[in-house]
């Protein structure tokens, strides 16, 4: 049973993914983590937790091609601009829901006690200050303030909700059936996707699909002194086993020192270090596992 | 070192192999005198006596890498254990690793023994393979 | 006896925090990529980032247990509940933007919050007013990674210039072009003014921990800039009366006295030099060679030969970077506290020394760090109550009672180590692999200056 | 963790004790060069004389014998007297069968005197550690798959959900372990007593590498040089050829009045350049293999501190067309991957090092001909300027 490709979105040769199903999909069923990049919305004071878009190492894109399970969308060519009357459905639905929202809280403030005239003032005060202050804000170092131009004033009166989207996916003005691409020539004859373009990126690809074809999990590993981390299970739940570095062919040069290195450092992390040797004639991954000897 | 006892036992390496010399040289006094204690070269009999002492140590000539290996067992182990020495001025690649085990008839894994100018030395094991990490 | 660190298996001591000595060392675990991202803590408003250590080692054969699957499934199942969270906004608070591709500016319509203050500057633009006269109009415009920062975080929406007419459109707010969502955003905005996406992550991942980001180079005459650095070393030497002397001799007339330096004999021990017995003298004589970074760097006389690629340098400054707490006029900036070169570590090495050396050529000398704050308990400054200065008559009971004067205590001076790490000048490089942040800084040495003996 | 792996009869020195060994630290390594200040006239009259700016103190100059030898380019200090003199003062040099100052033979004998009184070595001890460690994981491995096992099945058969840590009150920590009451067989077996086994003799020698030989000889003249292969003294000037010679890409195996094809960018004149400038800001400067640099830089010594600093050694060619017709084996000349610095960076802040480029400019082969390489007089053509690296995290830097 063939399942239906996931779309990768392609801007400036990077690919990303908005759509939590397909998240969830890559991750559960491919073994893809990618990395979350975009901002959370009402976390947006850390880095820890990140959310979409979720970006792709360009490994990951070139595994999900060969094995049929992506299709490439030429995002800038999918995003067209929407028609007049697309544009009016679109605000009609818009106002609808922000109408619906101010008829609710109505209702629902009338069930609720009412404030007292105190309350009420305070936080009228709380109000205006608060307007005040953003204002002032806004037009703060402004040799024009904006209020010269007429603001657009709320048609509507009352709170209501404003949705800023995530995707475009499910705009009506989107449209990616022409511009799709399910193989990784048809995509760089497209140019929107030139990865792997020399030995080094082949090498890469060669050994992140070794690794996977494992049945591992791979992560970057550029602060861990590889290429790659690489988990028994899903990084959520385990730790990396190994550090990997890709070496690009059997006659690319090795420093002892880094040998020492790798060793070293992957006694401190509690990792091993893997040394991917690539050859790209054969098309094939052999690996070498360094740890520190225990004497000497 | 053609005054050093060891100089005997290496001799026909040594100038078969001169560029190599030095960290065969610094490898096999580390492995004989440094890690293990009153135990001659000259004297295979002599048990080993002490924690570390290492025992059946041979020179193996490694021809394609041009230089010589090292074996021998640590004590109340059996596995005879491979050391490859090299210097750390070296430039090594991932073939000739692979070289060095397929030279010494594939053993499961080999220690690289690197040796700087100043008479330090380190070894790190290699395996063949994804060998995961002890708990 | 040798450094103990030195086995792979060395466990470092714990640091002394109140030493000056070492400011990181060890501690990675911020930002590392194999830490425990919990996100089933994440429901609470309020989240708990959880230290590491709940991990386990691997799945049982087969993808894992029972128990295994059930705890990998809720904490991936929390994992997505979190990223499908969306963006809403109180109408009362919303910011209106509208972006114009040809030229990669986002004119905000409507500014609320405190942002503005920090994002996003005046351009005179030509419009037309409604009795068709042209005039210029001074209007706030954000940089693509101002205007998609906003979005991003759900602080403003955003509509697309379009060449409908779009006034008789009826929506909740007045509808001026094509909505973007944040997805558009990226795709647009990201590629325009030399934003790339490394940029943009290293823009969004300051900005979210309160740095005012601004970019380096104006992208348009209007941007404001602050003045720039006074690129003069610090501390001008005052040179010792015999360099100034001999400075000022040419140096036939120094050779005739002090003698030519003989290259087979350095350090002129002989028996008939007075001075010079000790090792401070000793170690002095043998400092003649030619070190430190006010040695230029020499261009070869000839042209490169054929065939060697002559690639033009990734490495610009690209953002000025303020601290939160720095009082920001967005008119008129004041230097910035860290200046950012940002990056793609897979297709840029790391800068080579001629790279390095442009980059401290641009940057200001900076004063050596200030020694670490100690620890409280011990002398931590309490800003209470400032007592008047004591009376005249207060001083004299305390000098016939003969009570010292308050001891102050000496300005702690750095410790020389700290000043040796940090270096006269520093470039900070954002290293973007595929996303993930790595931050370095690479200082200007000057050991030369600060011999040990 | 390894102090707590400790036999418990071992007993951490106690403080006046530590200081005792300071004071005698200070005595013992008080000379940071290998020459010392023999004062003719009594300290009174000659600080009247020092007003003056007069010192007339004689300096006192040992001539240690050293063997060059070509196979471990490095010279070889074979008298214990002489390897003394040059590891206490200054640390130079290295035991080859130590790990700094060549100690093999009082560690034979005290050997032997352990295994007579049946006690452990301080290499028995390491090695006792070690395996007690490796028990210590194996016990923890264990107890953690157990905690796992009754996790998995309080989930089978109630479905509750008990997250198995990895460590907990039933886990081992290197805390709490303590390893099972010794058996005999683990202990050393007994060795001969001397009488059966003739005494060893001492084969260690104290090592120099070869910008430490030259740093020894040619600026303080403590040292002379005898060519291993010749058995005759070697001049100064035959050394700076010697020594240059043991790096050329092309090894040249020739008589030394035939002299090969010196290199700007050999290998020793770049490490000599970096060696003799941290000697001259007085740093003590040893070899960095452990750490994956080229050095480390003490402050006074290893006995007294911790290494400070990490040097790498990063040659910088003047001229780009140098470099690509070089054949010179040069390590570090192109700048690094990000990833690789990051490793060594991460190496060596884990052990609170800070990292140190040592960039050394080669002259261009255009401007500065080969010739000068006949004599230490090239150097002025050369410069020297380090880089320091650290991480910079923004969380931490906010004010």
């Amino acid at each position: 049973m063939t399942s239906p490709r996931i779309p990768l979105r392609i801007a400036n040769q990077k690919a990303y993914v908005w759509n939590v199903e397909d998240i969830a999909n890559l991750r559960s069923n491919h073994r893809i983590c990618g990395l979350f990049t975009g901002t959370l919305p009402h976390l947006s004071q850390q880095n820890v937790f990140l959310g979409v878009p979720m970006v792709l190492l360009p490994e990951e894109v070139v595994l999900l091609v060969e094995n049929d399970a992506v299709v490439l969308v030429d995002d800038p060519k999918a995003h067209i601009q929407p028609s007049l009357d697309q544009l009016k459905h679109w605000a009609s639905e818009d106002k609808q829901s922000a109408l619906l929202q101010i008829t609710q809280a109505a209702s629902a403030s009338k069930d609720a006690p009412p404030l007292s005239e105190e309350a009420a003032r305070k936080r009228k005060e709380r109000e205006a200050k608060k307007a005040a202050k953003a204002r002032q804000a806004a037009s703060n170092d402004i040799m024009a303030p904006e209020q010269e131009e007429p603001p657009p004033s709320s048609q509507l009166d009352g709170l209501y909700t404003v949705l800023i989207p995530a995707t475009t996916s499910s705009h009506e003005w989107y449209n990616d059936s022409a511009c799709g691409y399910t193989t990784l020539a048809e995509a760089k004859a497209a140019g929107i996707w030139s990865y792997p373009s020399d030995l080094h990126e082949r090498a890469k690809c060669g050994v992140f699909r070794g690794l996977w074809e494992q049945g591992m999990y791979i992560g970057i590993g550029i602060k861990f002194g590889g290429d790659y981390l690489v988990y028994p299970g899903d990084p959520l739940r385990y730790h990396a086993h190994f550090s990997a570095s890709v070496l690009m062919s059997p006659t690319a040069q090795l420093t002892p020192m880094e040998i020492v290195a790798h060793g070293r450092l992957g006694t401190v992390t509690k990792k091993a270090h893997l040394l991917c040797g690539w050859d790209d004639a054969k098309k094939e991954v052999s690996y070498l596992t360094i740890e520190w000897a225990g004497f000497g | 070192m053609q005054r050093h006892p060891s100089y005997k036992v290496l001799q026909p390496v040594v100038t078969k192999y001169p560029r190599a010399a030095g960290c065969l040289f610094q490898t096999y006094n580390d492995i004989v005198y440094g890690q293990s204690r009153f135990f001659r070269p000259d004297d295979y009999e002599t048990e080993a006596l002490s924690a570390q002492g290492w025992t059946d140590v041979q020179v193996l000539e490694l021809e394609g890498l041009s230089r010589a290996a090292i074996s021998g067992k640590k004590p109340k182990m059996d596995a005879t254990l491979y050391v490859v020495p090299c210097s750390l001025a070296e430039t090594l690649s991932f073939g000739w690793l692979q070289d060095a085990f397929t030279q010494l008839s594939d053993p499961p894994e080999i220690f690289l023994a690197i040796t700087s100018d100043d008479a330090s030395i380190v070894y790190y094991k290699l395996s063949r393979g994804i060998v995961k990490p002890q708990l | 006896m040798d450094d103990s660190l030195e086995q792979p298996d060395a466990k470092p001591p714990v640091v002394n925090v109140n030493t000056d000595a070492h400011e990181e060392g060890g501690d990675d675990s911020d930002d590392d990529g194999d830490v425990v991202l919990d996100w089933t803590k994440l429901v609470t408003a309020r989240p708990v980032i959880p230290r590491r250590g709940e991990k386990e080692f691997e799945p049982q054969p087969g993808g894992g247990s029972g128990l295994q699957v059930h705890v990998l499934d809720r904490a991936r199942n929390a994992m997505f509940d979190a990223i499908r969270a969306t963006r809403t906004i109180s109408s009362k608070v919303v910011s209106y933007t509208m972006w114009h591709p040809q030229i990669s500016r986002a004119h905000v319509v409507l500014a609320r919050g405190t942002h503005y203050n920090t994002l996003g500057h005046s351009v005179p633009r030509p419009i037309q007013t409604d009795d068709g006269i042209q005039k210029t109009q001074k209007r706030l415009e954000l940089l693509p990674e101002e205007a998609l920062y906003l979005i991003e975080r759900g602080s403003a929406f955003c509509w697309k210039e379009t060449d409908l007419d779009v006034t008789e459109v009826d929506g909740a707010e007045p509808v001026l072009g094509a909505p973007m969502s944040v997805h558009q955003a990226y795709t647009e905005m990201i590629g325009s003014q030399d934003l790339t996406l490394e940029r943009y992550q290293v823009y969004a991942y300051l900005k979210r921990l309160g740095y005012v980001v601004t970019r380096t180079t104006p992208p348009n005459p209007e941007y404001p800039i602050p003045p720039p650095f006074d690129l003069s070393p610090l501390n001008k030497k005052i040179m010792p009366i015999w360099d100034r002397i001999r400075a000022f001799c040419p140096s036939w007339i120094t050779r005739l006295f002090v003698g030519q330096f003989d290259w087979w004999r350095p350090l002129r021990l002989s028996k008939w030099s007075f001075s010079g017995r000790n090792y401070s003298t000793m170690f002095d004589g043998l400092r003649f060679l030619r070190s430190g970074h006010s040695i230029p760097l020499l261009v070869p006389k000839t042209a490169p030969a054929i065939g060697l690629p002559t690639r033009s340098s990734p490495y610009h400054i690209f953002f000025n970077v303020h601290k939160p707490a720095t009082s920001y006029r967005k008119t008129s900036p004041c230097p910035p506290d860290y200046q950012i070169v940002v990056v793609n570590a897979r297709t840029t090495p790391m800068p080579s020394l001629r790279e390095l050396t442009e980059l401290f050529d641009v940057s200001p000398e900076l004063p050596p760090p200030l020694p670490r704050q100690r620890r409280p308990g011990k002398a931590t400054f309490q800003p209470g109550p400032v007592a008047p200065p004591p009376s005249w008559t207060k001083r004299l009971q305390d000098w016939l009672r003969n009570k010292p004067p308050k001891y102050v205590p000496p300005p702690r001076k750095p410790h020389p180590f700290m000043v040796m790490k940090s270096g006269k000048k520093t470039v900070i490089v954002a290293v973007v692999d595929a996303g993930n942040i790595g931050f370095f800084r690479f200082g200007q040495g000057a050991f030369e200056e600060m011999p040990l003996v | 963790m390894t102090s707590l792996l400790q036999p418990s009869g071992r007993k951490r020195p106690v403080a006046n004790k530590a200081a005792g060994r300071r004071g005698d630290n200070n005595r013992i390594y008080a000379n940071p060069l290998p020459l010392t200040f023999l004062y003719p006239l009594p300290s009174p009259v000659r600080s009247v004389l020092g007003l003056l700016g007069l010192n007339l103190a004689k300096i006192d100059t040992p001539q240690i014998h050293g063997l060059f030898d070509h196979a471990t380019r490095s010279v070889w200090i074979t008298d214990r007297a002489q390897s003394l003199i040059l590891w206490r003062r200054g640390f130079f040099g290295k035991g080859d069968l130590s790990r700094s100052e060549p100690s093999w033979l009082n560690r034979q004998v005290n050997a032997r005197r352990a295994a007579a009184e049946n006690r452990l070595t301080a290499e028995e001890l390491t090695a006792k550690r070690r395996a007690e460690r490796k028990q210590f994981k194996l016990d923890r491995a264990r107890a953690i798959a157990q905690v796992a096992a009754q996790a998995e099945a309080l989930f089978e058969s109630e479905g509750r959900v008990v997250i198995p840590a990895l460590s907990g009150p039933n886990i081992p920590s290197a805390a709490t372990w303590k390893p099972t009451p010794q058996d005999s067989s683990t202990l050393p077996q007994q060795i001969p007593s001397e009488d059966e086994e003739p005494f060893p003799d001492d084969v260690e020698h104290l090592q120099l590498t070869l910008p430490e030989a030259f740093f020894l000889l040619w600026n303080l003249d403590c040292l002379v040089v005898e060519d291993s292969d010749a058995n005759q003294l070697l001049s100064i000037q035959d050394i700076w050829i010697a020594f240059q010679m043991a790096y050329l890409s092309q090894p040249f195996s020739g008589p030394l009045t035939l002299t090969p094809r010196l290199e700007l960018d050999n290998p020793f004149i770049v490490n000599y350049l970096v060696y003799h400038h941290y000697r001259s800001l007085g740093w003590v400067v040893r070899g960095g293999i452990k750490f994956c640099v080229d050095y480390m830089l003490y402050k006074r010594g290893p006995v007294f501190n911790h290494a400070e600093f990490s040097v790498v050694v990063c040659p910088v060619y003047e001229d780009p067309a140098d470099e690509a017709a070089s054949t010179t084996n040069l390590h570090h000349a192109a700048p690094f991957s990000w990833s690789w610095l990051s490793t060594i960076n991460r190496v060596n802040t884990q052990v609170f090092k800070t990292l140190v480029l040592a960039y050394v400019t080669i002259p261009a082969h255009s401007r500065v001909p080969e010739q000068v390489l006949h004599s230490p007089a090239c150097l002025q053509y050369y410069s020297i300027r380090e880089v320091t690296v650290r991480r910079f995290i923004p969380a931490r830097m906010r004010d």
